[in-house]
């Protein structure tokens, strides 16, 4: 427990907690300080003096809020009329030069610029003078492009990439109205994390090429979710939106601050995941190579499993913990087995130490929690038992050839439950099994458990104008105990004893519960 | 000989109706068939000169009465998923009807040993309103004024049940 | 049976039968024509066959065979179909039949032999009418039920426990009528009204009942559910009301019901309340004693009449905006020519009765007969008037006044009515 | 400031208003004068005889949608959305993209308006930042036998014309 001090804001006694700067310690109680080039993850700088606060009785009695701690008994002004006049003349210092082009910015709807006006000026311009002209498009590589006419020269992205990436391809060049962001000619930014600068830029300088003129900020709709990219579960937020007489698709993945996982960033290829979920979707059910409702292949399916010798069930070590246990519950009722089987997830030195990693399965901590075997030899044996095979969205053609999965599977009815084509393999395209299309992550719910143990809820907003079933309603529709997603979340709480005292996965923390000192760490 | 066509005709209507009234599943068939039985009936009167009774049939019975019957059915608003389940219905039907064989048997006995009267158009004034309302008023009197009276009891012994009834809801 | 004696059954019957049809076309057009000119819009005038639009009425046509080539739907949620027919059917027939037993001219004399100008001559009068209006709840009834819709329910709920409520005032006016009139019989109260009082007040239920006729003219109104009873249909908040699921020729038999059961009414009320086909101040004795100079007062007005009418047309009749050759005048034109033509054929056949016939002869009863025809059925086109009139002037009643307006107001004022009414009726002896 | 309230006095309270029927007789001469008015001569209606008398459209009003161009020919509509922001219809549907002409940077690739779905409502006109978008062309009675031919796209809205000079179409912005 953070120790808590009293402080106060215009005369009136709050109480913070101790150790931070004026700027995060008044934020958790809800008071605004104003800031452009303050960021948590990269430290003060003091270079915008936006967050100017006046200290009554203090020496000097003006300082930046960013750079000074809270401290006992300080006395905060925020709405005296110096304070009002430093920020009004710091705004109208950034309005100089600043291009109004919001129109045709990205950034309109969530530019701290635009905020800041309506809060702290609100007032016509008084210049006369033309306005600098600067470089308008300009690509700064890996997907970010830059216009240096908005920009507010907080130095923001040149802190990142030295702090964060330590790669430092960007500086602020100049000094004056002629100050400007410019990456050392010839090398432009080349990181896996360069995009995160178009999260940390204020304004509309830094824009990304992937998401230019695609969208209006204030037209998407939020989901918050959990990246299946790797199994470190970064926290993002996926901006979809519906437009008229179309699909409802995403147009980004943005990160979400969670101290435990990610702070506040996230790799260029997680972002990039967006695009195979709208794109290359399995959209039909078949059954022998023809068209049918989706009751009709389950039932089908679900006489041929009660027939067979023995079934094999072959689940994604990316699905949720609730599919994860609808299907397992389903394999214990039919004597079927269940295998996780997906050496082909894992891409050998493709990680790093700060979020990417080797394993790009969501949930490999979960299959192990669940107890679902995964070996190679395992899954081989029971594909040779087997006259029953279904396969739960595993990307098996990550891990085996197609002359592998074709004689694994040659005397074998398939039933290929996928969000998109090739999962089998084209080794499977003239076997006469069946197919279903599946919800992909962002479109159920769930709960994920990332490399270090720690369980994570996502919520999938999307709604995608093809109804397609969730592996639970599968698994239901095959005969599964868990009904639903309330009954799967129940058997999951059976199996995984600290998440028990959730009543629902919505209940779970917003940062996640960490499993790491109970089951995860046997 | 029209007049007995005719008769034919109410008499099998009504016949129809009544047994409408007890087959029918819905409520509201049922009701509908009650009317139908009721204008058969008035036809009957009618072709029996009873021009009042045959108004009276048609005013009370067939327009307020069955009609709030029907009224009533409509407020309820039954659909085919709230009608009770009656999977023997037709064994009681048909139990029934064997039932009232004799008893039928004994009807058209008796209805044969009534001797055969000719049908003939009675007197101008037979049945006419004035006719009746002179009998009632003179013969008639007391019963005539002890039903109104009862009448009268009813309706306060409605509204006053509809009173108890509210309070104990309250 | 005569020849004649057929004749005469036909043409009472399709009298009967088919002038409250024919009335239909009437109905509607006044309906949209006075909300037109009541609030100063013109309504239809555009519908024409080659320009000739004989003042709205082929609109009717128009909207007649539009209603008629429309797809029927019946819905799938409709559970009984049959009865869902049949709900149009019951209203119309209610409606057409309520009409047979109004008397439409005096008792007509043919050779010696006396025919009562009814559709069915039977002499139950006024109770066949409160008897078979009646039945058309069971239309609506049926409608609002079987259409399985909440908006068509609750319109029949309303409808028909208005019909239900207003048929007890109604009845309850009559009976004071009856008191009065001392007979049930139609025919015979409309000879009673061709009376005169003192010599110059015509002995009309209205000025012998005047409460009773308020009251039976409410009541009437409530009956046909037409403003401002008309919360059945209430448009604002049951859209349609109990009509609401019907399309094409069933809403327009459920339409042509609701004018047809309008005419009736109307024509009950002329009968009992404004003193039925006859004509004011002449009884029909009268005129058949002095047939020659009626035909000659008649041969004098008609022209007289007509040059007013064909000016009328003329100033009316004509574009309302600048226009080359205007149309609508030679359509004027042509119409002044037809009405002419017609009074002339009328001319001639006025100026032959006066010529050769004799009073109390064949020809003198069927000229007095139809004058009487014609003059039943100027009233009743007035009624009608006052419908649409009282339509377009009164809002809709709340459904707890209307219900309070007829148990609390008028029930009690028929009751009073009858007692007052007997008294004097006693009293004078 | 309070708002406008107009205070009526109230009626109904005398006993001759309680019989009703006497005001109800009032009111039913008002509407009976009406008819027989325009009975007697039906050339003082309130009615235009529309297809053959055109109404005057003045400049202010909001007729079939146009799109403006710059003196070169290009459009103005940079791609803002805020009309279809502002669009309480949900009937303006854009797609924006790149500009490579040198005005700006972002111009729409497709610019549908679906006029079946239109309420002219003017918002769109109002929120545009750039004049691009204007009602003023002076159209009111487009009528179409199927859905699809109401959309109206970007290349048909940017070669109407307006109705009105600029002078007059200003002038009726203040008049509104």
């Amino acid at each position: 427990m953070t120790e808590m001090i009293k402080l106060f804001v215009n005369g009136e006694e709050v109480e913070v907690e101790s150790g931070k700067n004026l700027i995060d310690a008044l934020e958790k109680v809800g008071i605004e300080i104003p800031h452009f080039c303050y960021h948590p993850a990269l430290g003060a700088d003091g270079n915008c003096r936006m967050c100017l606060v006046g200290i009554e009785e203090g020496r000097p009695p003006v300082v930046p809020a960013c750079k000074t701690p809270a401290k006992e008994g300080m006395k905060v002004l925020l709405d005296a009329d110096h304070i009002k006049k430093i920020q009004h003349d710091v705004m109208e210092l950034e309005f100089i030069n600043h291009p109004t082009d919001c129109p045709i910015c990205d950034q309109a709807g969530e530019c701290k610029l635009q905020d800041y006006y309506m809060k702290y000026e609100g007032t016509e311009s008084r210049m006369r003078v033309p306005q600098v002209k600067k470089r308008k498009v300009q690509d700064f590589g890996g997907g970010v492009i830059h216009d240096q006419e908005r920009c507010v020269a907080c130095g923001r992205c040149v802190r990142f990439l030295r702090q964060i990436t330590k790669t430092g391809e960007l500086g602020l060049v100049n000094r004056g109205d002629d100050c400007r962001v410019e990456f050392f000619p010839g090398r432009p930014i080349n990181n896996r994390y360069g995009l995160n600068v178009v999260d940390l830029c204020p304004v509309g300088a830094l824009t990304s090429a992937d998401f230019r003129f695609k969208q209006r900020a204030w037209f998407l709709k939020r989901a918050e979710s959990i990246c299946h990219g790797c199994s470190k579960g970064c926290n993002i937020m996926v901006d979809h939106n519906k437009e008229k007489y179309e699909d409802d698709i995403i147009y980004r993945i943005r990160p979400r601050h969670n101290e435990q996982v990610n702070g506040w960033f996230m790799c260029d290829a997680g972002r990039m995941t967006y695009k195979s979920e709208n794109d290359n979707r399995l959209e039909e059910c078949t059954l022998a190579g023809t068209v049918r409702p989706l009751t009709d292949i389950l039932a089908d399916a679900q006489s041929r499993i009660e027939k067979a010798s023995k079934a094999l069930f072959l689940v994604s070590p990316s699905a949720s913990l609730e599919q994860l246990v609808a299907v397992q519950a389903l394999a214990e009722k039919t004597g079927a087995a269940v295998s996780a089987f997906s050496d082909g997830y894992i891409v050998k030195d493709d990680g790093d130490d700060f979020l990417i990693k080797d394993d790009k399965a969501a949930n490999r901590t979960g299959v192990d929690l669940l107890s679902i075997a995964k070996s190679r030899t395992h899954f081989d044996n029971m594909a040779k038992e087997a006259d029953v095979f279904i396969n739960f969205d595993n990307d098996l053609s990550r891990s085996l050839s197609e002359e592998q999965i074709g004689k694994l599977f040659k005397d074998t009815w398939v039933l290929n439950a996928a969000t998109h084509p090739g999962h089998l393999g084209t080794a499977m395209a003239g076997k006469a099994g069946a197919s279903v299309a599946l919800r992909s992550w962002s479109e159920y719910h769930g709960v994920v458990v990332n490399c270090d143990g720690i369980a994570q809820k996502f919520v999938g907003g999307v709604m995608k104008n093809i109804e397609r079933p969730d592996i639970v309603e599968i698994a239901a529709g095959l005969g599964s105990p868990a009904t639903g997603a309330a009954a799967a979340w129940a058997l999951v709480q059976k199996k995984i004893p600290a998440l028990a005292e959730f009543g629902s996965f919505l209940e779970l923390p917003a940062e996640g519960v960490n499993l790491t000192d109970n089951e995860a760490g046997k | 000989m029209y007049i007995d066509t005719l008769f034919s005709i109410f008499a099998l209507t009504a016949v129809a109706g009544s047994l409408g009234l007890v087959l029918f599943r819905h409520p509201m068939r049922s009701a509908l068939c009650l009317a139908v039985t009721m204008i058969s009936l008035a036809g009957i009167y009618a072709l029996l000169s009873a021009k009042l009774i045959f108004l009276l049939q048609l005013i009370v019975y067939a327009g307020a009465v069955t009609a709030l019957i029907v009224f009533i059915i409509m407020f309820l608003n039954l659909r085919e998923k709230d009608l009770p389940e009656e999977n023997e219905r037709f064994t009681y039907f048909i139990g029934g009807a064997v039932v009232l064989i004799p008893v039928a048997w004994f009807m058209i006995k008796v209805m044969k040993s009534i001797p055969e009267v000719k049908n003939s158009i009675v007197g101008n004034g037979f049945g006419s309103i004035k006719e009746v309302g002179q009998m009632l008023f003179t013969n008639w009197l007391v019963p005539f004024e002890i039903i109104s009276l009862l009448l009268l009891v009813t309706l306060i012994g409605a509204v006053v049940l509809a009173g108890i009834r509210r309070e104990s809801n309250d | 049976m005569t020849t004649l004696d057929i004749v005469m059954v036909i043409v009472r019957v399709s009298i009967s039968a088919f002038v409250p049809l024919c009335f239909l076309a009437v109905c509607v057009t006044m309906e949209r024509r006075v909300a037109g000119f009541v609030q100063d819009r013109s309504g239809p005038n555009r519908a024409g066959i080659y320009g000739f639009r004989a003042g709205g009425l082929v609109q009717n046509l128009a909207d007649g065979i539009k209603l008629a080539f429309k797809e029927d739907i019946i819905s799938e949620h409709v559970e009984h179909k049959f009865l869902y027919v049949l709900a149009p059917i019951i209203s119309m027939a209610a409606a057409i039949i309520s009409f047979a037993l109004i008397p439409f001219a005096d008792t007509l004399v043919l050779d010696g032999k006396a025919y009562v100008m009814q559709g069915i001559p039977w002499d139950t009068g006024i109770l066949w009418f409160l008897a078979v209006t009646g039945f058309s709840v069971y239309g609506i009834i049926l409608a609002g039920w079987s259409s399985t819709n909440k908006y068509s329910l609750l319109g029949a709920l309303r409808s028909a426990s208005q019909v239900i409520s207003y048929e007890i005032p109604m009845g309850l006016a009559v009976i004071s009528l009856l008191i009065v009139y001392g007979s049930i019989n139609l025919s015979d109260i409309a000879r009673f009204q061709g009376q005169n009082w003192l010599g110059f007040i015509p002995m009309w239920g209205i000025f012998l009942q005047p409460l009773a006729a308020v009251i039976f003219i409410v009541a009437a109104f409530a009956e046909c559910n037409r403003t401002p009873f008309d919360l059945a249909e209430g448009e604002s908040e049951l859209v349609a009301g109990f009509h609401l699921e019907y399309s094409a020729m069933k809403f327009a038999v459920f339409f042509m019901g609701e004018y047809v059961a309008m005419f009736a009414s109307s024509a009950v009320i002329v009968t009992l309340f404004f003193g039925g086909y006859n004509i004011p101040f002449f009884s029909t004795d009268f005129l058949i004693r002095n047939i020659k100079p009626v035909a000659f007062v008649m041969l004098v007005i008609l022209p007289v009449f007509m040059f007013y009418f064909a000016k009328w047309i003329r100033r009316n009749n004509r574009s309302q905006y600048p226009r080359e050759n205007d149309p609508r005048e030679a359509e004027a034109t042509v119409y002044i020519r037809c009405f002419w033509i017609l009074i002339g054929v009328i001319e001639v056949f006025l100026l032959a009765i006066l010529a050769f016939a004799q009073p109390d002869t064949a020809a003198a009863h069927l000229l007095v007969a139809l004058m009487q025809i014609c003059t039943f059925l100027l009233k009743v086109t007035l009624m009608l008037f006052v419908y649409v009139w009282v339509r377009w002037t009164i809002p809709r009643f709340r459904y707890d006044q209307l219900q309070i307006l007829g148990w609390q107001k008028l029930l009690p004022l028929a009751l009073l009515n009858i007692f007052v009414t007997g008294a004097i009726v006693v009293a004078l002896g | 400031m309070a708002a406008k309230v107009k205070q009526l006095p109230s009626r109904g309270g005398t006993p001759a208003e309680k019989v009703y029927l006497i005001e109800i007789f009032k009111g039913m001469g008002i509407t009976l004068r009406h008819f027989l008015r325009n009975l007697w001569d039906n050339s003082n209606l309130y009615v235009r005889h529309y297809p053959e008398v055109q109404p005057n459209i003045p400049a202010h009003w909001r007729g079939r949608h146009r799109l403006l161009t710059h003196s070169d020919g290009t459009p103005k509509c940079v791609a803002c959305f805020m009309c279809q922001t502002n669009c309480p219809a949900n009937c303006i549907m854009i797609k924006a993209g790149e500009r490579t002409d040198g005005i700006t940077e972002k111009m729409p690739v497709s610019f549908t308006i679906d006029l079946a779905e239109c309420i002219y409502c003017g918002y769109c006109v109002e929120a545009c930042p750039e004049d691009a978008i204007r009602m003023d062309t002076g159209i009111y009675a487009f009528t179409s036998s199927n859905r699809e031919e109401m959309k109206i796209e970007m290349d048909e809205m940017l070669s109407l014309k307006g109705g009105y000079t600029e002078e007059e179409y200003q002038k009726g912005l203040e008049d509104e």
